[in-house]
């Protein structure tokens, strides 16, 4: 049984990293309704910043690096929708789509050119994991979870608490009316991408000390997180935690019975069943 | 020389599997990202076939069957999803088949790969060398060319490109919108399988490394970046794309620099789709008015 | 329509005249289709490193015949379709009479057709799948056959008395074919393998398969792995508690790896082919790495690249700069030659042979298993 | 010829059509109108089959087309044009046109290899009608435009000339007056008119109150999704129902 | 009185098409003016015009005397112009309270937000029971008196309302126009854009017909009430 158990864990730690690449798709999806394709290079680059900033010749250590590194994954967010996704506001999806490609080719790229493509570690020693109940979990994975949590609580009060997270869901209720009671649409905008770029660094960085950092590490799990966002509903919160959990277990546990080759189908699978089977459930918005 | 003919074989191949594709994206406006798995279906059929000594024109013949078999399959469930979710769907489908190309061993020969595909012998004639090749792919291109050009002028053509400007308007004047995309997205999978047969027979080796997702895009800039819905823009695209892949490795820049080089090329790539998707998304030629052709 | 007629011509016209510059008459050229970019760069950026070390040493000592020794490096991109074109490029425009190919075994099928088709030399210090001998005759290799290594694995599990190991492998030409070869023998020799598990590299989470292939605490598992998910892998299997003997291929016997995965590879053990460390040739190679790169962290395969630039010198010197005289040259120059990786007489598969040694991992350095 | 029998349809639990019932017999130009929001286009809709209805019957000639699909609603020589006009943007003003016409030889793929001549032939037909119709419309100078190119009026101009370049048994207009100017409504008007002397039927969605009067046989009026009133013109114009409906209680 | 909005021969419309040929307006301050006419006549398009989400192509329109003719609709809010649009006039996955929380957006202290908020309740008691249901939830009356509340929260001088009756049953228009006279006689200017004109008519102190995108009339509420050539202007003539 307990290697049951611990994959129940191993999935639910993949899915709760699914579910905070998921959040930031969905935010920005909600308020700009496309999908943002290099949203897993904003996640990798939220890890090489830390990287950055922990090495020569800054040589900070992780406390005081973390929020510099938050920052700069703010201002690339930021960069990325004023010089790309803003002239292209009212350009049909097409375009977007694939410009947004150009730029996680662009961005992925731009990493490989600066630290190579080998795997770099932040360089913490490696530990062993606590053992509760005949599983084992290493205090890095509790971090995880406890950041994931803590994450979709913050924002869930930031939108639920907070006058620009009201606005933010204004906005991306209906943003003409929006602008009728004189939100201010663009700081609205603004602050989704500082959001999406915060949860993308928290993502990254975690998912970077669970494992390791290479170019590619954003593009593999954002599949997944797309995934995941269609699972829970497009624009829905909570729906992102419980999509990725969802499709974290599903390829964990599946992988116990199926050949482990098809690992990443499994994710892809229930994907387009859903699409198949209730593609308008998937819009996640009454009305 | 030899290279060039290389070159000239390899953009050929690109240039069907690009006018396949704008087939779809171009004039129906079906935005299919798994384009590469009808591509990779028929350049496996095609390849395990010839490898059993079945003769080049049979198994040439069974292998786009399969990629219009295949295509038809995907497209009855997956045609009825809008157009952003179409793509997410058919990008599945395409991640599934390499997958599948990847971990059925017993016949696939899975990453193995497939050695020693023959060069193909169409009615007794033996395309070996480089410029017998050309030859055929070209004849081929040719052909593709030509029967989408008639396709795409006809009538029928025409109620492709209604669709993909306005679906409701077609509806309503009596089109059966399905019918015609599934029409569309069959054909093109048959011609990205002629495409991958071609490729196929050429390198004589295919692994299932050859038919990922990267493929897709790179067709899709082709596309993109030739001007979609225009007949000369894949050809275009295609001469350009590669044309501007491969001129980096005659700069003749120091190995050292490779490590940057390629990421950099790559770089260009992708900032170059940002700047073309802002300033002149249409690519580089324009969809012009024209009247109806078939008739004169 | 005229100005596209107008691009593609001059595009052309460009492809077509760009001409290889002509300066470099003076040298010998070797073309290098490595892996610069791409999924395996990893490896490529080593094998260069010690082939570069070579032609240093070659080039300082007075070339070949007083000629420089110049390598022409192709990027191939890690995949098969930039490999052919990388090898037609080499081939077209550099006209290089001698070529080094690419590493993966996919890449070097997709490659080796138009080497023996143009009729040019490939030599190869990484491919290993055993399909590899029937390329041709202008195909060789300085590496020995994963055959052996097949061989090599399972007899190590066989003499430590591991007769039912499960195994996982990277899902890919190299994983598989060492596994099909290894599965062979094991069973051959009475062990019994009790699950497959193939995994892509280049993930980031292997968790839940590491506790497949170790469920029902098997006292070792076989795992054919890289070092990028091998790195990953021992990690997590170091944090997750798992306790079972590692048993690995050529592929993870890298200094990369510890310094990835730190501790938690410590007392993992793997086959590699073997030749002595003790020799001259290689305390010779060792202190030249030192004094060029500074550390005696060597590359995976790094000897065999090293040792093949020689091979090659030698083979020129001797036939000529023309592909059939080094063709035939290489088997006499190789015949007894003994280089940093030992003996590298060419058999009549143009393969090398070798001994299989034992690797582990002590006090996070790579060192011969003693048990 | 159109009969539709007590047909509902609810959004999310407001009805936009209900029980609604009403043959539209011999008479050439029937009008349709009613305040905002009184579920005019709804019908449309329903009739031609974008939406499906909840509930009722739609009989076109006596064949039940209730459930079809748009373009089986279509083919049994029901036209419509949109109240926003719907033309192919990138396509060009003869290419629009040439669309129209149903169960073309030259749509299905097998007769693009094997009745080369007659789908020749009958593109020459369907081109000369098509130019036709196209000066009738006062387009000619604009045929090899794209039809994004073309001002609003004239676009909806295109639209009504492809409807009837479909030949239909009858063509349904969702106000074909609306966004235009005055002279332009004239033309249109006129146009409706000579295609009624060709013996065309006409079910026509206007608020243009003289454009009504002056076209019409024959007026249906709905509010609140159902039919309040019918009769001639002139009568509905001094119902008390419709005036009401119009200005409110 | 004094004027508080002129609107002087506006041009405007979407893209290529024009709606509004040429249109003049104008409102005294505490007046409620009405503008009707038939479907396609131009009246929302001429809010959009004054509330600027529609910038109009000539002609300008003047608010206490300032030409604010091109200026942004959240530059307006804060001068004092509330607007309502027809239909889908709330956010319907935010709750009561923070629908009319946006509605205070120009008030920027979140105390001044929660003053006013708490003056709505006491006004809108039917709201303050609702406040933590989605809005989406509320019916179409409800609906249209929590956009009308939302729209007060900022006390502006000028209200413009597009349609406040659209699809309401006659009781409920009746409650809806008797707050709309009890917030003008707290002093607050309202244009209202209605088809269904009785009822509007019979609040406005003066109305204007538009008809096909140009003025056709101009009049007290009373009068044109009674006017012939506004009914044939709606059922033809």
């Amino acid at each position: 049984m307990d290697f049951l158990f611990q994959s129940i864990l191993n999935g639910i730690l993949a899915g709760c990293i699914y579910a905070l690449f998921a959040m930031g798709l969905t935010l920005i999806y909600g308020v700009l309704n496309f999908v943002n394709f290099a949203h897993g290079e904003l996640i990798m680059w939220g890890a090489y910043f830390l990287y950055f900033l922990m090495g020569k010749p800054f040589g900070f250590p992780l406390p005081i690096a973390l929020i510099p590194a938050l920052l700069l994954t703010i201002l690339l967010g930021i960069g990325m929708d004023r010089f790309v996704f803003k002239p292209l506001r009212t350009a049909n999806r097409l375009t977007l789509l694939i410009a947004a490609l150009g730029l996680s080719f662009l961005l992925r790229n731009g990493a490989q050119f600066l630290w190579g493509a080998e795997l770099r570690t932040y360089g913490f020693e490696i530990k062993r994991g606590l053992r509760i109940l005949g599983i084992s979990i290493t205090l890095n994975q509790v971090a995880i979870i406890l950041t994931s949590i803590v994450c979709i609580v913050f924002v869930y009060l930031l939108f639920h608490r907070t006058r620009l997270g009201k606005s933010m869901r204004a906005v991306s209720d209906n943003l003409e009316l929006a602008r009728v009671m004189g939100i201010d649409s663009k700081h609205a905008i603004q602050f989704a991408w500082v959001i999406a770029s915060v949860l993308a660094g928290v993502g990254g960085i975690l998912l970077a000390l669970d494992t390791n950092l290479q170019p590619g590490m954003g593009l593999i799990n954002l599949v997944k997180a797309f995934a995941a966002t269609l699972l829970g509903g497009v624009g829905n919160i909570w729906g992102a935690l419980l999509g990725g959990i969802v499709i974290g277990l599903a390829e964990n546990l599946g992988v116990l019975v199926i050949s482990p080759g098809y690992k990443d189908a499994i994710a892809f699978g229930i994907m387009v069943l859903m699409l198949l089977i209730r593609p308008s459930a998937l819009l996640g918005r009454q009305e | 020389m030899d290279l060039f003919l290389h070159l000239c074989v390899m953009i050929i191949i690109y240039i069907i599997f690009a006018m396949s594709l704008n087939l779809e994206v171009g004039y129906t406006g079906l935005f299919n990202f798994g384009h590469v798995a009808f591509f990779g279906i028929s350049a496996y059929t095609s390849a395990l076939l010839s490898l059993q000594q079945v003769p080049f024109e049979l198994s040439l013949l069974i292998a786009l069957a399969m990629a219009g078999l295949w295509g038809f399959l995907l497209s009855i469930p997956s045609l009825r999803l809008r157009g952003d979710y179409f793509g997410i769907v058919t990008l599945g489908f395409g991640e599934i088949i390499r997958m599948v190309f990847q971990n059925e061993v017993w016949f696939t020969k899975g990453p193995m790969g497939l050695p020693g595909i023959p060069k193909p012998i169409l009615f007794s004639y033996r395309f070996a060398t480089l410029s017998q090749y050309l030859l055929l792919t070209l004849g081929f291109a040719a052909l593709t060319f030509l029967i989408l050009r008639i396709i795409l002028r006809s009538p029928f053509g025409r109620v492709l490109r209604a669709i993909r400007e306005d679906e409701v308007a077609a509806e309503a004047l009596g089109k059966n919108v399905f019918f015609f995309r599934i029409k569309s997205f069959v054909i093109g999978s048959l011609f990205a399988g002629l495409a991958g047969t071609l490729w196929g027979h050429y390198t004589t080796f295919i692994s299932p490394g050859d038919f990922t997702l990267l493929e897709t895009i790179l067709v899709l800039l082709i596309v993109v970046l030739g001007g979609k819905g225009t007949e000369w823009g894949p050809v275009l695209g295609a001469f350009v794309l590669i044309f501007f892949q491969e001129s980096l490795r005659f700069l003749r820049l120091p190995a050292e620099w490779t490590r940057y080089l390629a990421p950099l090329q790559q770089m260009i790539f992708g900032g170059l789709l940002i700047v073309l998707m802002i300033f002149r998304p249409e690519g580089l030629l324009k969809e012009k008015g024209r009247g109806s052709n078939a008739g004169n | 329509m005229k100005r596209i007629v107008h691009l593609i011509l001059i595009s052309l016209g460009i492809l077509i005249f760009i001409n290889p510059s002509a300066s470099a008459q003076d040298t010998y050229k070797i073309g290098a289709a490595f892996a610069l970019s791409g999924a395996i760069a990893v490896y490529g950026e080593g094998f260069k490193k010690a082939v570069d070390l070579a032609v240093e040493e070659i080039n300082t000592a007075g070339g070949i015949k007083g000629k420089k020794i110049e390598i022409v490096y192709e990027d191939n991109k890690s995949t098969p379709k930039d490999c052919v074109t990388a090898v037609r490029k080499l081939v077209a425009v550099d006209k290089v009479p001698i070529l080094f190919g690419p590493a993966g075994s996919s890449n070097f099928m997709a490659a080796a057709p138009v080497a023996q088709e143009s009729k040019v030399v490939m030599l190869s210090a990484q491919g290993a799948a055993p399909a590899l001998t029937k390329a041709g005759e202008y195909i060789f290799r300085v590496f020995p056959s994963d055959v052996l290594q097949g061989k090599g694995i399972s007899d190590l599990c066989v003499s430590l008395k591991y007769m039912e190991v499960p195994i996982m492998y990277v899902n890919n030409d190299w994983g598989l074919g060492l596994k099909n070869v290894f599965v062979e023998n094991f069973k051959k020799a009475g062990g019994k393998v009790t699950d497959e598990i193939p995994y892509d590299d280049g993930k980031t989470d292997y968790r839940t398969e590491l506790i497949r292939a170790t469920k029902g605490n098997p006292k070792a598992v076989v795992n054919l792995t890289y070092i990028t998910s091998g790195a990953v892998m021992f990690k997590q299997t170091y944090e997750m508690g798992i306790k079972t003997q590692w048993i690995c291929g050529s592929a993870a016997k890298a200094p990369k790896l510890v310094e990835l995965a730190g501790k938690a590879v410590e007392g993992i053990i793997g086959t590699y082919p073997v030749f002595s460390q003790e020799t001259k040739e290689y305390n010779a190679f060792r202190a030249a790495w030192k004094k060029k790169y500074g550390d005696d962290k060597v590359p995976i395969f790094g000897e065999y690249n090293y040792d093949m630039v020689y091979i090659t010198a030698k083979a020129i010197e001797k036939g000529g700069y023309t592909s059939g005289g080094i063709q035939k040259a290489l088997f006499e120059v190789a015949k007894g030659y003994r280089g940093v990786t030992g003996d590298k007489t060419f058999d009549q598969d143009r393969g090398v042979g070798s001994e299989y040694g034992v690797w582990t991992v002590k006090d996070g350095l790579i060192v011969d298993y003693k048990k | 010829m159109l009969e539709i029998k007590g047909l509902s349809k609810s959004f999310g639990g407001i009805h936009a059509v209900s029980n609604c019932s009403f043959g539209l017999k011999d008479y050439v130009i029937t009008g349709l109108i009613g305040p905002n929001g009184s579920g005019k286009t709804t019908l449309f809709n329903l009739i031609t089959g974008s939406i499906p209805p909840d509930k009722g019957e739609i009989y076109f000639k006596g064949n039940r087309i209730d459930g079809l699909l748009p373009y089986k609603v279509a083919q049994h020589g029901i036209i419509r044009t949109f109240q926003l006009t719907r033309i192919f943007p990138k396509m060009t003003v003869l290419e629009n046109m040439l669309l129209a016409p149903l169960h073309q030889t030259g749509e299905i793929l097998w007769s693009l290899w094997v009745k080369r001549r007659r789908i020749r032939d009958e593109e020459k037909a369907y081109r000369e009608k098509a130019l036709g119709l196209i000066e009738t419309v006062g387009l000619s100078h604009l045929k090899d435009q794209f039809a994004e190119n073309l001002s609003y009026g004239q676009q909806k101009l295109l639209e009504l000339g492809r409807a009837f370049m479909a030949d239909p048994k009858m063509i349904l207009l969702d106000e074909p007056t609306a966004g235009i100017n005055p002279s332009l409504i004239r033309k249109i008007m006129e146009l409706i008119l000579k295609m009624k002397e060709s013996g065309k039927v006409f079910f026509i969605i206007e608020h243009n109150m003289g454009v009504i009067i002056e076209l019409c046989d024959w007026v249906f009026v709905l509010d609140n999704g159902e039919k309040i009133a019918e009769g001639k013109p002139k009568e509905i114009q001094n119902d008390p129902r419709v005036i009401e409906a119009y200005w409110g209680v | 009185m004094t004027s508080i909005l002129e609107v002087q021969n506006v041009y405007s419309g979407y893209g290529k098409i024009e709606v509004l040929h040429g249109v003049s307006i104008q409102a005294d301050s505490g007046e409620i003016v009405c503008i009707i006419g038939p479907n396609g006549s131009g009246k929302s398009t001429l809010l959009k015009t004054i509330f600027g989400l529609i910038k109009p192509k000539r002609g300008v329109v003047l608010f206490s005397g300032r030409d604010i003719s091109l200026k942004e609709p959240e530059e307006k809010v804060g001068m004092g112009i509330a607007y309502i649009p027809q239909g889908k006039n709330i956010f319907p996955s935010l709750t009561v309270r923070e629908n009319l929380e946006m509605g205070g957006t120009p008030l920027h202290d979140s105390r001044v937000i929660e003053k006013a908020l708490q003056d709505i309740f006491q006004r809108y008691p039917v709201l303050e029971k609702r406040m933590k249901m989605k809005a989406g939830s509320l019916s179409g009356g409800e609906r249209q008196v929590l956009a009308l509340a939302r729209a007060s929260m900022v006390q502006p001088k000028l209200m413009l309302l597009d349609e406040p009756s659209l699809g309401l049953a006659p009781k409920v228009i009746e409650e809806i126009y008797e707050r709309i006279n009890a917030i003008n006689h707290a002093g607050v200017t309202f244009v209202i854009v209605e088809q269904n004109a009785r009822k509007a008519l019979k609040s406005a102190h003066r109305a204007y017909v538009l008809d096909l995108g140009i003025n056709r009339l101009e009049d007290t509420g009373e009068r044109l009430l009674n006017n012939e050539e506004v009914k044939r202007l709606y059922l033809g003539g």
